[in-house]
This record gives structure tokens, sequence and C-alpha cells, in this order.
């Protein structure tokens, strides 16, 4: 393991050690005192770990395509930005625009999420992106999403909307698997309720398993949580507002 | 159905004294326009579903086919013109938004028209292209404030520069609003002559991987194809924020044209639309600009140069301020008259400004904030021959985007029925049926050759001006003169008017 | 030898090549309208465009090195100019049994019932120059060319 | 010395073309028995009926023999071969000494015992002669009496029938064309030749011949009888093997030979309708008399003769044939008379049309094609070059085309030609 100190590290640097460390084959690197540097594992293409103590900054693991950083904090805004391959942990909260337009690889958070979450996110063939939000999202969740899988848990927001409004506007593919607690009105016309399918059942139990496993909750406890499953009413949400000119 | 009010576009005129009955117009047109009438023995065609793109008049052999415009006239009417009219019965039929292809084909005035080229004479005498050397190459991307020369050689580290042998790049066409067969066209003839052809938001097909030192690939708010090897098969990113076409609104590749080969290229399902959304939702600032382009530049190890590309609107000289802080290295602008398979004809026809005023603004705020060096400018949406070309870079710009122009190269001719999907000319469509009718060696060759005149003519006119270096002519305004021009237009182009 | 080769990717359907062709073989080799017009009874087209959906070609004689056609023909009719290669056959001494076009392996010789019964193909319009269906297509998928533009692996026919 | 030819046909001039390709100098003595100038047999039929003259009938030009290096010894009978001293004797005496000997001596019509068979106007259909002797007999409103229903027989009968002659055709056989055709092709050739007023008499065959010196009748099995000007007598024919007879040169129903086209003595080559060759399609030594195969078994021998290296293992059936306008290809199996065979058939009696694929472990094996024969020959090629068309039967049935091929194969059609 390859451990280095980012305090007082700009981040250009700081990303250019973590690159080296990888092209010279470290397989785990800790980064400690994180302080709001960006991009940490854009673009990196490894099978490395990374572990994060602190708050990595903006566009973490942007267009990565295969690491796994596990965050000991919370993460900024655009983690996983089109993102390919890999996995990313947060213990803690996620900003706005986490997981937008990711093709593959999947996010656990533990805590909340801000703002267009999950947007515009797609999945092709074996490329299915999942992310696992421990708490509740801000507005626009999901808007324009095309393929993939989210689970929202909405841990701890009894009482109160688990997700914000403009929830899966334009959504066109991939399926939300949201508990209890929302505002209906704040839906988009183009999802709909979906019955849940033993598929879907053993897909909700292997990943609320990891979820417990990274943030150690009870998984007995939420495993035994009740979804409802959201689906888009049609691929092509737009496909007769036009007229031929 | 109740009545369509619609009334005919074209008329179509058959020569029957050259018609040999060959049926070369039955099999080529997609619009099913023309037909062998079994019982009468001869060639029937059906004026309305006539789209006036010449694939018929262009292949028939005999020459016996003419297309015109339907002579129908609605009464005379200063204000209401007949394709207001005509528009109403659509909209009124259907409830749909009009969707138009290709450029804005309002008669607006054409300022590339308005403005004249200086030549030398007597003094600073002219120059022979075919005689001397003269320079055309042109490199875009970031230029230090100064340069440090040690020993005869350059000591300053120079960002990453993109090297074109002409000023001439073909612009941002996804594969999906145009065929496999017009991308490699352009990627093919990009690398003859030595510029570079654009993806747009579109991936690149793996056919066309062997051509990243001629690609530029285009990161937009659908972020469709894109992933780390595309970004490393590129020699440039582009972010697109806008185009010309369609300011301010995202762009729909309809489902059906999400065939095969789009979809393992865009990395989304078959058939289902692609739908790239107006903004980029990690975007909102120019703050959040430069996220994206710090981004992508870390995640290319800043070998790259990052190009941002908007539409020309009323602000542009700020944002296009805002862009250059933003660490892009160059700015791509693209004019109100830029093309696009498919807008809101409304938008097409009435957002978005002039890009010789868009130019003329951005170069002149950049220069006055001292940051011109910081980027290069690169404008496109409208550029039609040599002499526009010369004009946009007496005007500031470092180079030009071509779309349009490339593909009328390519055979289109400008019917602007792109989002359709039934291009006859193989361009604007995923049918392979119509996709084989362009053969990418003859659409290679023909774009190639524009270029190569085009540079020729590039040539002759700076040596015409006593110019030998394409440099030199780069915000050159004094070798501009306007006409027809009002002394507000004059000022914005910051060019004198003809004869002073 | 110089054979027309058919590319398939870029055979658009149009059956120019047919056309020309017919004019090729017609008594007005320079107009298209006199060769239709005129003409109270074509000849076929030697050359044939096969379509289905997406794909098509345009196909004629391979003037094989070894003929089925010439080595089946029970009159001598069809020969191999052993000069230019070129498949030909003997309109008089042919007497239209269409052996021949049980014999080739291509498909590519027609019957031609126009006057008397023969066993129409392409002549390479005469090897002088590039024939008229390469010369005429409009979108290059028939190239004239010592070179085929296919490679396979296992050789074809004769 | 070198190399001497008996025969005069396709064999014959296919072995001069042969040798010719390997060896440009050694003179070649080609010897037959016919005194004419190498002509195409299957023409006789069209000579008969007035289509062609005899001036167009010569299977190669006039000068073939000269520029060839070709000593014809014509309207000359090889009557001996000695095998030891290597020559050949002539009906005029002249002993002709070989280095390499091809014997392509043709077929010679079958007769069957019948007695009166052997009348003045009883003849058979083979050569040029036999039409100029029965050209002289009939004329408009005779009557004649074809003996076998197979494709001399009817090319006989459709001539006689253009030139006014009343015919009756007898086969022994429930169909006609039985060795080109399957029962439902053959029903449908029969109406149309029934329709130009052929007669057929089926499963019968002559019983008794009447008349002295010359046919005046028959009377067959089946109890009727028909009055005949002419009977033409046109069962088959069978390899003449007249040369070799008395000699080591193995024979069974025809010459035995390679794949060169070499007999079991060294040196001596047959070739043609007097062999007995393999035939690809049923992967056994058959009698193949077809042009086609003649020729290309001649132009091995030839090859072979000369030193050179060729071989021919793709014989099988194949044949194209019209009667009064109705075309019909054929080719390979068209019976299989055992399991294991697939047939496809599409069968359209009201358009005289019918197509039929036979297959094997998915390759095919033979084919008919009434009254659709364009392009038939890709069928052909589908037999000789062994391909698999298990997914594309179905299609070829309704459409001869490449089109209906997998990439490979359709690119491996559109590159063809060249002999690579």
């Amino acid at each position: 393991m390859v451990t280095i100190d980012a305090k007082g590290v700009y981040y250009k640097e700081l990303n250019e050690k973590v690159k080296e460390a990888i092209s010279s084959g470290a397989e785990h690197i800790e980064l400690i005192n994180v302080n709001g540097q960006r991009y940490i594992g854009d673009g990196i293409s490894a099978s490395a770990k990374i572990t994060i103590h602190g708050i990595p900054g903006n566009d973490m693991a942007a267009f990565m395509n295969g690491p796994t950083i596990e965050v000991f904090g919370n993460g900024q805004d655009a983690v996983g930005n089109t993102m390919n391959s890999g996995t990313i942990v947060i213990h803690g909260n996620a900003g706005d625009v986490t997981g937008y337009a990711m093709r593959g690889g999947e996010i656990f958070i533990k805590g909340n999420v801000g703002y267009r979450v999950g947007i515009h996110m797609k999945a092709y063939q074996d490329k299915v992106p999942v992310m696992v939000i421990g708490g509740k999202a801000g507005d626009f969740f999901a808007e324009y999403m095309a393929g993939g899988k989210i689970i929202l848990l909405g841990l701890g927001c009894e009482g109160e909307s688990v997700v914000g409004r403009y929830c899966a506007t334009g959504l066109h593919g991939g399926t939300l698997y949201i508990r209890n607690n929302f505002e209906e009105r704040y839906f988009g016309k183009e999802v709909q309720r979906d019955e849940l399918t033993m598929e879907d059942k053993e897909f909700l139990k292997s990943y609320l398993t990891r979820f417990s496993d990274y943030f150690g909750y009870d998984k007995q406890e939420i495993l035994g949580l009740d979804f409802i499953k959201f689906v888009p009413v049609g691929s092509r949400p737009y496909g007769n507002m036009y007229a031929k000119w | 159905m109740a009545l369509s009010y619609a009334v005919p576009n074209f008329l179509i005129e058959r020569d029957e004294s050259r018609c040999i009955d060959c049926q070369v117009c039955v099999r080529q047109c997609a619009n099913e326009v023309h037909k062998f009438d079994e019982d009468d023995e001869k060639i029937v065609s059906d004026t309305m579903k006539c789209v006036n793109c010449h694939r018929c008049v262009v292949l028939c052999p005999t020459k016996a086919l003419t297309v015109r415009e339907f002579p129908l006239e609605f009464k005379k009417n200063g204000h209401w013109k007949s394709d207001d009219i005509k528009s109403i019965y659509i909209q009124a039929e259907t409830g749909g938004v009009l969707l138009a292809g290709m450029g804005n084909d309002k008669p607006y005035p054409i300022y590339w028209d308005k403005m004249l080229i200086n030549a030398s004479q007597v003094t600073n005498p002219s120059i022979d292209p075919l005689r001397e050397p003269m320079e055309i190459k042109t490199f875009l991307g970031r230029k230090p404030a100064s340069l440090e020369i040690e020993n005869g050689k350059l000591k300053t580290k120079l960002p990453p520069q993109l090297e074109l042998e002409v000023p001439v790049m073909f612009s941002a066409m996804s594969f999906g609003s145009i065929s496999l067969n017009a991308h490699k066209s352009l990627a093919r003839a990009a690398r003859e002559v030595g510029t570079f052809f654009n993806t747009g938001e579109g991936g690149l097909h793996r056919d066309l991987a062997d051509f990243g030192d001629n690609c530029i690939v285009q990161v937009a708010s659908g972020r469709f194809g894109v992933h780390q090897e595309y970004l490393d098969a590129g020699s440039a990113i582009e972010i697109k924020i806008g185009q010309g076409a369609k300011p301010g609104i995202g762009g729909h590749l309809p489902g059906e044209k999400v065939g095969p080969e789009v979809s393992q290229t865009r990395m989304i399902p078959e058939g289902s639309d692609a739908i790239s959304p107006a903004p980029h939702h990690d975007i909102y600032s120019i703050e959040d600009l430069r996220q994206l382009i710090y981004s992508l530049k870390e995640a290319t190890n800043y070998k790259k140069p990052v190009f941002v590309k908007i539409a020309a609107v009323h602000n542009v000289a700020a944002i296009a301020s805002g862009i250059a802080r933003a660490g892009a290295d160059v700015i791509a602008i693209d004019g109100f008259r830029g093309g696009t398979g498919a807008a809101p004809l409304r938008t097409r026809d009435s957002v978005g400004i002039p890009i010789e005023f868009a130019l003329a603004a951005v170069d002149t705020r950049l220069r006055q904030e001292g940051i011109r060096n910081q980027v290069s400018l690169v404008i496109g949406g409208s550029i039609r021959n040599s002499s526009d070309i010369v004009k946009a870079v007496a005007l500031g710009a470092d180079a030009v985007y071509i779309g349009t122009a490339a593909l009328m190269a390519l055979g289109c001719h400008l019917c602007q029925k792109c989002y359709t999907g039934k291009c006859n000319w193989g361009i604007a469509t995923q049918d392979p049926r119509l996709v084989k009718r362009l053969n990418p060696e003859i659409g290679a060759r023909r774009a190639a050759n524009l270029l190569k005149a085009w540079k020729h003519e590039i040539k002759e006119l700076l040596g015409g001006m006593g110019i030998n270096a394409l440099e030199s002519l780069r915000g050159n305004r004094l070798m501009l003169r306007g006409i027809d021009l009002t002394e507000k237009e004059l000022e914005i182009l910051g060019i004198k008017a003809a004869g002073e | 030898m110089k054979r027309v080769y058919a590319k398939e990717e870029y055979c658009i359907g149009c059956r120019l090549c047919e056309i020309y062709c017919i004019l090729s073989h017609s008594e007005y080799k320079n107009d298209l309208i006199k060769a239709f017009k005129k003409s109270l009874q074509r000849p076929p087209a030697r050359i044939q465009v096969e379509e289905e959906g997406a794909l098509s070609f345009a196909l004629q004689c391979r003037h094989c090195d070894e003929a089925y056609c010439v080595k089946s023909c029970i009159t001598g009719a069809m020969q191999k100019d052993p000069e230019t290669g070129v498949v030909f056959n003997e309109k008089e001494r042919c007497v239209g049994c269409w052996t021949c076009i049980a014999a080739c392996p291509y498909g590519a010789i027609i019957k031609d019932e126009t006057s008397k019964k023969i066993a129409s193909k392409c002549d390479l319009c005469g090897q002088n120059e590039t024939p008229y269906c390469v010369q005429n297509c409009p979108n290059g998928a028939l190239i004239f060319s010592e070179e085929p533009p296919y490679k396979t692996s296992v050789k074809g026919g004769e | 010395m070198a190399y001497v030819i008996i025969g005069n046909s396709a064999a014959a001039i296919g072995a001069v073309e042969g040798i010719r390709k390997v060896d440009r100098e050694t003179p070649i003595t080609l010897v037959s028995s016919e005194p004419y100038h190498t002509y195409s047999r299957p023409l006789i039929s069209y000579y008969l009926a007035g289509k062609v003259e005899e001036s167009l009938m010569v299977y190669r030009k006039k000068d073939f023999y000269e520029k060839n290096g070709v000593k014809a010894i014509l309207g000359c009978r090889a009557e001996a071969l000695d095998v030891e001293k290597k020559s050949v004797k002539l009906a005029n005496g002249q002993k002709l000494p070989y280095e390499k000997l091809l014997i392509a001596t043709g077929g010679k019509p079958f007769i069957p015992p019948i007695a009166g068979l052997d009348k003045k106007n009883v003849k058979t259909f083979i050569k040029l002669d036999d039409v100029k002797e029965i050209d002289a007999l009939v004329s408009r409103g005779s009557k004649v009496i074809i003996l076998g229903a197979g494709l001399i027989g009817l090319k006989a009968a459709e001539a006689l029938a253009e030139i006014g002659a009343e015919v009756v055709v007898v086969e022994l056989a429930e169909y006609i064309l039985s060795s080109i055709l399957d029962e439902d092709a053959a029903k449908i050739v029969q109406k149309h030749l029934e329709n130009k007023g052929i007669k057929f008499e089926l499963g019968t065959t002559i019983e008794k011949v009447l008349g002295d010196e010359e046919v005046r009748a028959v009377e067959l099995k089946n109890g009727s009888t028909y009055t005949c000007d002419l009977t033409i007598v046109a069962i088959g024919v069978r390899p003449n093997l007249e040369l070799v007879e008395g000699t080591p040169v193995t024979t069974e129903a025809g010459i035995v030979v390679n794949d060169s086209m070499e007999t079991n003595i060294p040196g001596i080559y047959a070739a043609g309708d007097v062999t007995q060759g393999y035939d690809m399609t049923y992967g056994e030594k058959r009698v193949l008399p077809i042009l086609p195969n003649a020729y290309k078994q001649g132009e091995t021998a030839g090859i072979n003769m000369a030193g050179g290296n060729a071989k021919w293992a793709e014989g099988f059936a194949f044949n194209s044939i019209s009667f009064f306008g109705l075309p019909m290809t054929t080719a390979g199996i068209v019976n299989p008379r055992e399991e294991g065979y697939q047939e496809l058939e599409k069968c359209e009696p009201e358009n005289n049309l019918y197509k039929k694929l036979v297959l094997k472990d998915g390759k095919l094996v033979g084919h008919i094609s009434l009254n659709c024969i364009e392009r038939s020959g890709i069928l052909t090629s589908f037999i000789r070059e062994k391909v698999d068309i298990t997914n594309i039967a179905e299609k070829l049935l309704n459409e001869n085309g490449l089109i209906v091929l997998e990439e490979e194969l359709r690119h491996r059609k559109l590159v063809g030609g060249g002999a690579a």
C-alpha cells in the first residue's frame, strides 16, 4: 500500500502522484488529509483501490474506468461523472450531479445526495451502472435517466419526502427503487410504478447486503425494507412532439 | 382522417421525349415520389412527397427531370408569406413543434458579402503564391504570453497545439445525425489534407479508431460514447455547450436512427432516443465549466487542447471571455446560420446572431482584456467559400469550421430534410440502403478537393494583399472594408467603410 | 486479365450499369434516348443487378480462365480469345441450347430471344476502353481491374 | 510417332486442345471413321429440322486441324490395337505407331433384341449420316415410330414433328426423359410435347415388327398397332468398345479410367462416352455420355498425355435441352433411389414450371430446372463445389441468384474467374 499525504498539496500534483503510483504498480493507495482536491481518480483505467481520508473535491472519479475509491468523509459535486466502470463508496453525503451520465460501475453513498443526482445515467449491454443512496436525494433526481439502477433508501428521513421536485422527469430508461415517503406530485409523468420481480428482489438483496456491509448497518433490517419500483413509461418520451416542416 | 390542407411544395416535370423509362428515379427516391405505373406503362410522380433533393435529377441518365417551386401562389399578402401560411396548416393538423434540418435559411443580411478584401497596388507588392512560399499552416491552442529561447531553442513549454495545414476543419457532426460513410469521408479527407474532423456527440465508430490524429472528440451534455478510450483517441476534446442552429436547447436523436452501429458507438440500447439535454447538468456557471475542462485535462494528462463550443448569442463576447478564463484552449463559436440534423424551426430561424458580429465582438473583447493569446478562435456556421475564410481570419479567427459546405461536397443538395432520416444522398441517414450511396472513397476525394481548392484560393487572396503568412492577416481588420453597412455595424465589425 | 468487379458495399441498385450495357450494345452507342426509343427490340442487358434489402451488386461474365461455358458449349460457338482472355459467343454458330447457362457458375449468361435464340453475355464492350457499365456507375461500385476487391480464402468457381 | 487420337468429337477435340496447352510441337494424328470435319453431334436434330446448315455444324473452325498440327485421317476406321507394339491398325491397312494413345470412340446405339429391327427403314439417331438417311426417308405426313423417350429419341421426335411427320414415341419406362427428369417434371414436358402433336405410348415396347424388307407397322406389347414409314431406335448408347476388345485394356461398362483419364495400360488414355469415369454425385465410376464431360475428359487426357498434370474428378450428369421452346436444365442426381436425400420441389404445371433441388448432407447433389433455367449454372456450380446450402435451399427454390449466398461464398463468386 502507498500512502500519500495530501495536506497542502495542489490537486494537480496530488493526482500526478496517484497516477504515478498506479503506473508503478501500486494496488492500494491511501490518501490522507485530503481537503478539497479535485479530480481524484479522473480517467484512470486500472483496477487499483484508492482510499481517501478527508473530503475530496469536485469531479472525483470522473471518466473513471476500473478503480475502487472509498471515501471516509463526504463526497463533493459530480462524483463519478461520466464514469465507465469501478466502484465508489462514500461514508458520508455526496453533492450535486453525483453519477451524472455514468455508464457503468457502482456508487454507494451512506448519506444524502444533492441536486440532479443520477441525471442522464445510461446503460449499454453488460454495462449497467448502479447507485445506492442511504439517505435522500435533492431535486431533479434521475432526470433524463436512460439506463441503470438506483436504490434510494431514505434512511432517517421519516416524515419528509426522500426525493425532491422534478424527480425522474424525462426518464426514458433504467429502474428506480425508492423506499416509502415521497411526494407523488414530485414525479415526472415519464415514470410509472411497476411490480418487483424475482430478479429485482435478487438485485436488491445483493446490493443492500453490500450497502449494509460497507456502512455497518444491520443487514436483516435493511433487507426487510420495502421498495417501490419505478420504470419508464416509454423509451421515446418526446417521440411524438414534432411535426415535419 | 380529415382532409389535409397541405399544398405541394415542388413540381416535378418529366420530359417525356427524353424519359426512357429506365426507372433509375424510381429506385433512387427514398421518398417514393416516382413510380412505374403498370397500366399506363410509364413513370408517374407524386409531387406531394418530393423534397427537391435532386437525387433523381442528377442520376437521370437522360436528364429528363426538372424540379421546380410549385407555382401555386397564395393571394398576395405583404405580411403572410407562403411559409407562414403553410406552417400554420401543418401545426393545425399535427399539433407538433415544427422540426427542420440544416441551417437558418431566412434572408437575413450576409455580412461576409458586405465586407471587401484589400489588395496591393504599387506599394507593398503582391506575392505570387505559385512562385513564392506562402505559409497558411495554423496552430490551435493556448499561446504563452511570451517565449523564452535558450541557445537557439525554445525553452518555454508550449501548451498542446493542433497543427492544421489549412485553416479549415470539419465541424462537429455526430455519427447518428450523419452516416458512417459520411464520417469516413470526412475523416479520410481530414487526414489527406492535414486537418481535423469532429465526432460530434455520437462517439467514434471503431472503424475510425485509426483516425485519432485527425479527430476532435466531442463531449456534450448527453455524454454519448464518451469513455476513456474515446478521450484518448482524439487529438483534442471539444466540450459542446451550444450550436448555432439551436442555441439554448439540447439535441435529440430519435430512436429510429439508433441502429446497431449507432447503438454500439454511442453505447446506448438500439432503438432508444438519444437525448442530449439543453445544459450539461454539471455546468451551471463558468466555474463549473472550468471544472469540466480540467476534469478532461486531468483525464488526458494535459496532453490535448480542450475546445469549448458555443452558439453565437447576444452576449457572446462576455461568455467567450469567461471561457478563456475557465481554461479552454480553443473557443469555437457557431453562428446563427449553423446547420443541424434537426432543430425546431423557430429556434433555428430566430435565435442567435450572425457569426461575423460574434467573431468581431469576441476578438475585440479578448484583445481588450489582454487574453487573446490564451485561446484560439474557431468560427463556423455560414462559411461558404475561401473568401469568407479570409474575411474571418481578418476579423480575428484562427480557423474555421465547415459543416454544411462539407456535406455539400459529399453530395448534400440542401433539401433540409435531414431529420427524416431519408437522405437520398446517403449523408443524413442510417438506412443501410441509403448509406451505401455515399462511397467514402468518392466522398473523401470530394471533401479533400474542396479544401485543396480553397487552400489555393486563400493563398492567392493573401498574395494579392502582399501577405505571405496567414498569421499576418489574423485580426488584421485593415484588410477589410465594409459596404452597405451602418455606422454601428462597421463599429461592431471594427472595420472601415469602403473608400475610407 | 482486367475484369469488371462489383463492390457490393457501394452498389446503390440504380441499375445504370444495365442501362448503359444496353446502350453499349445498341446501334446508337452514344445516344441513350435513341437506343431506348428507336430500337424496337432491345436485347437484354448483359450485366445483372441483384438486390435484396440493403445488399445489391451487379455481376456479369467473369471471363474465366478455365471457362465452363466454353468447355460445355455443344457447338463450339462459345470461345475464349487466347489473346485478350475475353470469353465471347459466336452468334452464327450458337443455337440457343443454353448448355452454357447450365454450366456458368455465376449465372452470368443470359437468354437472348429478341431474334434468333442465342446466349448473350458480357464482351467487356470490345475491350478497347473501360466498359460502359464501369464508366457509368455513379458510385464507384464497379471497377475494371486486374485485382479483385475482395480477398477470399477459397477459390471461386473457375 | 507421338500422339494418336481415335475419335473426332468433343473428347478428341478436347484432347487436341489439352495436348496443345502443354506441347505446341509434337504432331498429333487423329483418326475418325466418319468422313467429316469435326462437327457437333447434338446438332443433328437441328440439322434434321432445318434449323442449322451443315456448314455451321462444325465443332471447331475449318482450320482447326491445321492450326493445331493435327493430321486428320477421316473416314477410316481404327480396327485393331496392338498394346505390345504400341500401334493401331487402320481399315486401310495403315499401322499407326503411337507413344500416347487416346481412345475416344464414343458410344454406339443400343439395338434391342427384337426381331425385324434390322430392316431397311430402321434408323438410329447418333451421327450426321443417320439424319441424312432419315432426311431422305421422311416428308410431311410421314409416320414415324420412335423407340425410346430419352434425350435422343425426343430430340428426334421434335425435329420430325417440326418437319411435319406424325410421331409416336414408345417408351418402356412409365415416364419420359427418365434419365434427367423425375415423374412430375416429365408429365409437364410430356403434356407440352403432346400439345405439339407427338403421341406417347409409355410402359410398353415393340412386340412385333411387321413388314418385309421395310417396317410397315409395329405391334406394341400393350396391344396397340401403328403403321409407320420409319422407325427410329433411340433407347440409349453403349460405349463403343470394339477397338479394345481382346486387348489388356480393362473395361467394365466402359473403358475404366482414373482421374487422369489413363487406362490400366500406361500411355493409353480414354475419354468421352466410351469411358467409365468418376461421377462425383454418385461417388462411383459410371458411364457419363454427355458432351461437356467428354470435352473435359478429353482435355484432361490431352494435358496428361503431353506430360502435364491434370485431374478430372468433377464429372456428373448435366444437361440443357429444350423441346418446342420449353427449356430445362438438370444436373446430378435427380431421382435418388436411396435413403438420405432431401428433396425440395416447386411444381407449377399451369406455368409448365418445375424446380427441384436434391440435397445430401446439406449439399446440393442434383437439380431440375424446368422453364426456369435462368442462372441455373449457379446450382450446377454448387454441386461441383460441394457447397453446403442448408440455409439457403428454400430461397434457391424461388430464385437462382448469388444474392442468397452468405458473404464469404458471395464474395468468392463476385471475384471469381481467375484460375488461382
